[in-house]
């Protein structure tokens, strides 16, 4: 009796998955939109969604690791924005582009450092750590440019503005952290431990897991993420504008949970977060394509967000008898 | 005997993956305490969840009352008559003690607002009856030990005075007095004509206070009988569905714990407890016991790392050893199976899989080996017996005895020298338990020293080479296994001998 | 306190011919540049004027740099001019709380920039209190009993706009619209004035959007992407708000410069790189310097000597730049 | 033994109250400000910055609900713009006051009611949930209105704009709400419900709590709240905005934490909630009062707002030890 049901299980199992409902969505909206608009599967298009989507999937995947282990990160999208503007004034002094990338990615870890410092040695809550990063962030990136857009002329900007093919640079990034996110996340000691602080952090610590160390890390992987896509959007428009990033943060969340993560912590998956990304990125090249007037366009994103998410759960709730 | 009041008839139930009930008739009279044993997994909860309306079956009826009934939630099944002391324990803890016993039914004033005072003063009449002590009523129940929660939650399925009382394993975590004096409750509703169904893996207390007997094995009614003439052993037996070998008997295996001295810890201070002194010597295994509350969980959370000490030495192998955290005591080569499996020991939304290797991971390296990581687990599943679909169903899907034993696997992977066990086989059936006992003796025959902390005499009686006996934060005496005596160890619990 | 409030209640009655009974003093300090109105007497008593403001983009610094440059002009006027910063997110609750808080610290005068209709309720409560209140960039369309409004009139600048599309597209074609925050008065007027202009003047235009870009370059960009991968024959595109420079690099990242422009806002350097480069073919300005400027010293000319603007509507000038005179504007880019 | 230790225990209890640490920020913050600007102090001043926080003041009552029952309301401050417009839409129609009053509290309530069917009947993460409708909330205020700000000019105004003597009616309202917010949420059997599915859903529902009744009062609760809010907001302008709202929800929710109410539910209060309100609203006055630079407003409000629960989460630390 027990082999014959496996076959079954795992198809059950397929089902089962948190990420499916979502991917369901994302690809009958794909086909709508195919018929819909004669623009939508040209590689052009397709490979201006995957840019649009990339520096939100990039988030995303920071952003996913830090709702695993049960916070949120509010600061992700304005430690962005000043990660852009230090990359451009970087530039400006004359630092090597190379250095220059290096010195952004550790600023923005610096500032993971001190949230997760917050949150982990001095115990206060990783929802008002990082509204108040995200507030200071923003004031920092304005009193540095007093307001004023930073011009970004260097090789760096190739990183989100250049193509290699047809594929946009910042595209083959944002695969390559998702990769890597997805290997970090289920092949390792820390990415495992993650989960774990997530789902039980009082049986962690009994476990020996450090967990103050584990989620300083996932603090320090989110800033230094957000220092990547901060170089990535300064190099798109070659120009740094020190108000950017701001909302960034929300919407990063947003395809976390629309991609199947709990709010709750301890489970989670990168894919389902950059599905989520996705879904939300198509929505907006639809809105464009197909000329939806603007205010319907905030209408449809409403919706198609809580139905991506209501015909998972109705599925999980029926599979419970 | 009296009327039925409860009946089922053919109840299947199936979970995804697992069918947790298969056609499961069952009845129960009025004033009768019927019994319910079986093994971890055999599907009493699920059973009892149905009765109280918390699972829909899948098919099969239940009459109450001689009637049929149809329960949507468990709102419905207490105002139909019946109220449930659950297995895991449904209190919200970050509200008071009162409130939890009052749960679902808060006491209003005239004026239709909430009376904390009375309710805070029927709460305390409650325990008085129940003779329920040490616990104040306005106190959150966060700051409640395990066993503590426990008795709130008797009080509050008691505080219900319902015609049909369900108790599913109401004294895992209690000690022999609280026991006695719950029993002695349950004697006493009887008499009024309350229909008690009792749970537990227990045997002797089922033997106690049964009138009839249900053995339940692989989601299967195997049998009911009148609880006369018969042993615990046939019970057990009843239950695996097999001969068991005779009862498990360390006495009988003969060895002698070695006297090197692994561990001493002296003059321990914290808040909760003070001045403890104790050896601990290779192979051997010291039982630590006590009323609840009387600080035998601090003393080893102390020792491990968890809370900080005042004062106090600890010294592992003639070194006196610092110990900062888990980490560091694990470090030192010290294993702890917390008490509170849901609280403190489980990864709830992680598979089974990741709960029991998670602990021996962290000193692998960087990147793990799945490898090696499904082969030691697959072993250690085998080995403990622990039920489950596969080894990636989450935990929280398993039945309460098998989340215990992937709790204790996780520590053997390990491999510690200095092993803690805070009540091992807290929910844990007659033959997991025989198991558990085995790999313990096993363990203290192979040298690892262990700390056995139970509230179960028997269990203590049994295993010990030497017991320490708590009370009100500090060790009150110190039994060689030539003086163990069930009386010496109330007395000195109860701190009635100087 | 009450010195104060009946120098208010007077000026306001007896439209204050007779505030100055001592002769009044004139010197004379040369206006800085783009100043445009002079000052006329040295006030007898110290007058404080509150500017109300906002810091959330270049924009502002401009208005800011014009307001200290009068705060120094008018000091040699015993007028001392307070740049408060409202904040950085707009909002009507922001503006409110800055007039009740100037209220509050007694100004003479406040000159703010209500942008939100409604806001006049508490201008008005300020002109009760004896404080004159003067509008400068954005108002609503009540904007109560302030003394004037200094600034752009968004909808013709809007219609504007409209010609400067018409001009590009020979009023034909697709003209897509990306619009900063919807509701945004200011927005919502540029964008009407110029959809309206272009209904009425060419209707064989054809209008993709508005959408919404939140003053966001990149989403600009993203969405200039977009229209012109389903519209390829896309003429212009509209920016009424933040980020044009986003809607002009995709332009130029598609080498579709010299075939499609874009129309937008502001003289800020950002916007005047594509200018020059040829993406950005007209730049409407507002001339912030001045508002930051002029409408103080008007205020101070109103305290002193009684006398109101001319006009409720003082229309800040209209520049356009265009890629052919970006240099004569603006030397840098010559 | 016990006799003795009871006062000092009440005293103890006094200052380990999570409220209290947050308490002590605000009168500082009072202290230095009356120091540092005549102003500050007087009634003038001190009733405008209670008229300030009254709207985030009665949104923070509800969210503090929300929040207590284990979930956040982002739709919160976009409902409110969209019943502020309904408000004076129903007054244009000619609706008396009254009855106008009743159907925009209803509306809003129907909006909760609907997050909250969502949230309990369907399964979805109220996160998601009240996204979808902060965004359809929003889009439907505009496309009602064209974008166009819509006046109003009635008694109603009275609520938001109005003063007796010199407290502003607003303000008036607010405490109201705050007591029976206070009433509600520690007296009454639905009240301490909300507190009991918070802790622990499962075992509320054990023990026979509709769970799911107790979680959509809530949302009703909110829902009617920014109707209430958003009348007073518009009476205070006398025009409704279409876009108003946006970024109040996240202010109210930080009020919230800021106020010792934990994001994990179970925990929290009202009066904790009005504090970090005023915390807040003290502070942005002070920045106007003293002139503040723009971008150092931000910077000292992300400062201090994690300031104000450092101090507290250090005491608690420092107390289970
Ligand atoms: N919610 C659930 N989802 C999936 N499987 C479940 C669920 N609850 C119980 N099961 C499975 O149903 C079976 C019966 O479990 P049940 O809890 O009734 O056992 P039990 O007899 O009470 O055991 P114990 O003595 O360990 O408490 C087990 O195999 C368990 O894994
Ligand atoms: N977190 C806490 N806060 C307050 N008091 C606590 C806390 N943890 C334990 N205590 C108290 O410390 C005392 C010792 O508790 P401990 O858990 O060590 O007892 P125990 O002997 O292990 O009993 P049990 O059978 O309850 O586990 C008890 O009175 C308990 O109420
Ligand atoms: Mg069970
Ligand atoms: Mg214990």
């Amino acid at each position: 009796m027990k082999k014959r049901s496996t076959s079954i299980d795992s198809l059950k199992n397929l089902f089962r998955i948190r990420e499916f409902g979502v991917l369901v969505a994302l690809i009958l909206l794909c086909v709508f939109l195919s018929f819909a608009s004669p623009y939508f599967l040209k590689p052009m298009n397709i490979f201006n969604v995957l840019r649009q989507i990339s520096i939100i999937g990039i988030l995303a995947v920071g952003q996913c690791l830090v709702i695993i282990i049960g916070c949120l990160d509010l600061s992700a999208g304005t430690t962005m924005g000043l990660m852009g503007v230090l990359c451009a004034i970087f530039i400006g002094f004359g630092i090597p582009p190379i250095v220059a990338f290096v010195l952004v990615i550790a600023s923005g870890a610096l500032i993971g450092t001190v949230n997760g410092l917050l949150v982990t040695r001095f115990g206060v809550n990783a929802f008002i750590v990082t509204l108040g990063m995200q507030y200071i962030a923003r004031s920092v990136a304005l009193l540095i440019t007093g307001g004023i857009p930073v011009k970004m002329d260097s090789p760096l900007a190739f990183l989100g503005g250049g193509y290699i093919g047809a594929v946009p640079m910042s595209v083959i990034i944002m695969g390559a952290i998702v990769l890597l996110g997805w290997l970090f996340s289920t092949k390792t000691l820390l990415g495992r431990n993650i989960f774990i602080v997530g789902s039980n952090e009082k049986a962690a610590k009994l476990s020996g897991i450090r967990a103050g160390n584990v989620k300083m890390m996932v603090f320090i992987i989110m800033g230094s993420l957000a220092g990547l896509s901060g170089i990535i959007l300064t190099g798109m428009l070659k120009t740094a504008e020190p108000s950017a990033g701001l909302g960034y943060e929300l919407e990063a969340i947003a395809a976390v949970i629309i991609g199947g993560t709990s709010l709750s912590g301890g489970e989670g998956s990168i894919f389902g977060a950059i599905i989520g990304a996705a879904l939300m990125g198509v929505l907006k090249n639809g809105f464009v394509l197909l000329g939806v007037s603007g205010y319907w366009q905030m209408f449809a994103l409403g919706v198609v967000i809580i139905m991506a998410v209501l015909v998972d759960s109705m599925n999980t709730m029926k599979s419970s008898c | 005997m009296g009327k039925k009041v409860l009946e089922t008839k053919s109840i299947i139930k199936r979970f995804p993956g697992v069918t947790a009930l298969e056609d499961v008739s069952f009845c129960l009279y009025e004033g009768e305490v019927h019994a319910l044993i079986g093994e971890n997994g055999a599907g009493k909860s699920t059973l009892m969840n149905i009765l109280s309306g918390v699972f829909t079956p899948c098919t099969g009826n239940i009459f109450m009352f001689e009637e049929e009934v149809v329960f949507k939630d468990s709102k419905a099944a207490y105002e139909k008559g019946l109220s449930m002391i659950h297995q895991e324990l449904a209190l919200a803890c970050s509200v008071s003690v009162a409130e939890n016993v009052f749960l679902g039914r808060l006491k209003k004033n005239r004026l239709g607002l909430v009376d904390n005072k009375k309710m805070e003063r029927e709460c305390q009449k409650i325990f008085d009856k129940y003779n329920i002590k040490h616990i104040n009523p306005s106190e959150k129940v966060k700051h409640l030990s395990t066993s503590k929660m426990q008795l709130v939650e008797i009080a509050k399925a008691l505080s219900r005075e319902s015609k049909i009382i369900i108790m599913d394993e109401p004294t895992a975590s209690l000690t022999k007095s609280e026991v006695e004096n719950l029993l002695d409750v349950i004697r006493v509703l009887k008499e009024k004509g309350v229909a008690i169904i009792y749970i537990s893996h227990r045997l002797d207390e089922v033997e106690e206070i049964a009138d009839r007997i249900t053995v339940f094995r692989d989601g299967q009614l195997i049998k009911t009988m009148v609880n006369e003439g018969i042993s615990t052993k046939e019970m057990a037996q009843l239950m695996v569905g097999r001969e068991l070998d005779d009862s498990y008997n360390r006495c009988h295996q003969h060895h002698e714990y070695q006297q090197e001295i692994v561990l001493k810890v002296s003059g321990l201070k914290n808040k909760n407890i003070h001045d403890v002194n104790f050896e601990l010597h290779k192979g051997e295994i010291l039982g630590l016991t006590g009323l609840v509350g009387s600080g035998r969980t601090e003393v080893v959370e102390a020792i491990f790392g968890k809370d900080s000490l005042d004062e106090g030495t600890i010294t592992i192998k003639n070194q006196v050893v610092r110990i900062r955290d888990s980490r560091d005591a694990i470090e030192c080569g010290i294993g702890l199976v917390p008490e509170g499996r849901k609280t403190q020991g489980l990864f709830l939304n992680r598979s089974v899989k990741e709960n029991i290797s998670i602990l021996n991971l962290q000193y692998n390296g960087g990147m793990i080996n799945q490898k090696k990581e499904n082969s030691n687990v697959a072993e250690l599943i085998k080995k403990f017996n622990v039920k489950t679909p596969n080894h990636e169903q989450k935990i929280q899907y398993l039945s309460g005895g098998n989340q215990q034993k992937a709790v204790i696997a996780r520590c053997l992977l390990n491999k510690p020298e200095i092993l803690i066990l805070d009540e091992p086989t807290h929910g844990v059936d007659i033959g997991a338990k025989m198991e558990i006992y085995q790999i313990i003796d096993e363990l203290a025959a192979s040298g690892v020293s262990i700390i056995l902390i139970s509230s179960e005499m028997q269990e203590i009686l049994m295993m010990c080479d030497r017991v320490l006996v708590m009370h009100n934060g500090t060790i009150n005496g110190t039994l060689s296994k030539e003086d163990v005596e069930q009386e010496k160890i109330v007395l000195l619990a109860t701190d009635q001998v100087r | 306190a009450s010195k104060k409030e009946e120098k208010g209640t007077e000026t306001k009655e007896s439209d204050s011919q007779e505030v100055g009974t001592k002769e009044p003093v004139q010197v004379d300090i040369p206006l800085p540049a783009g100043g445009n109105v002079k000052a006329e007497v040295v006030a007898d008593e110290e007058l404080r004027i509150a500017f109300l403001s906002f810091q959330n983009n270049p924009f502002w610094n401009a208005i800011k740099e014009g307001n200290l440059e009068a705060g120094k002009y008018l000091e040699n006027y015993n007028t001392q001019v307070d740049y408060i910063v409202m904040g950085e997110e707009l909002t009507s609750a922001k503006v409110t709380a800055a007039i009740d808080a100037a209220i509050t610290k007694e100004y003479d005068a406040i000159v703010v920039v209500p942008i939100f209709d409604g806001v006049e309720v508490f201008t008005d409560k300020a002109i009760d209190a004896g404080i004159a209140v003067g509008n400068y960039c954005a108002e609503g369309p009540n904007p109560g009993n302030r003394m004037f409004f200094y600034g752009q009139n968004g909808y013709a600048a809007g219609q504007l706009a409209g010609e400067l599309l018409q001009q590009h597209t020979d009023s034909v074609g697709k003209v897509g619209v990306i619009t900063g925050v919807f509701g945004a008065p200011i927005h919502d007027a540029r964008m009407n004035g110029a959809l309206d202009y272009l209904k009425e003047n060419c209707p064989d235009i054809e209008i993709i959007g508005p959408f919404e870009n939140k003053d966001k370059g990149e989403t600009a960009y993203s969405q200039t992407m977009d229209m012109l991968t389903a519209n390829p024959e896309l003429k212009m595109v509209y920016v009424t708000a933040g980020g044009p420079f986003g809607a002009a690099k995709a332009i130029q990242d598609l080498g579709l410069t010299g075939e499609v422009g874009v129309i937008a806002y502001d003289h800020i350097p950002d916007n005047l790189d594509y200018v020059k480069s040829g993406e950005i073919l007209g730049l409407i300005n507002q001339d912030p310097f001045g508002q930051g400027f002029d409408t103080v010293v008007i205020m101070h000319n109103y305290l002193t000597t009684g006398k109101k603007p001319e006009s409720t509507f003082i229309e800040a000038a209209l520049d356009v730049v265009t890629p052919d005179d970006v240099g004569e504007f603006y030397p840098r880019y010559k």
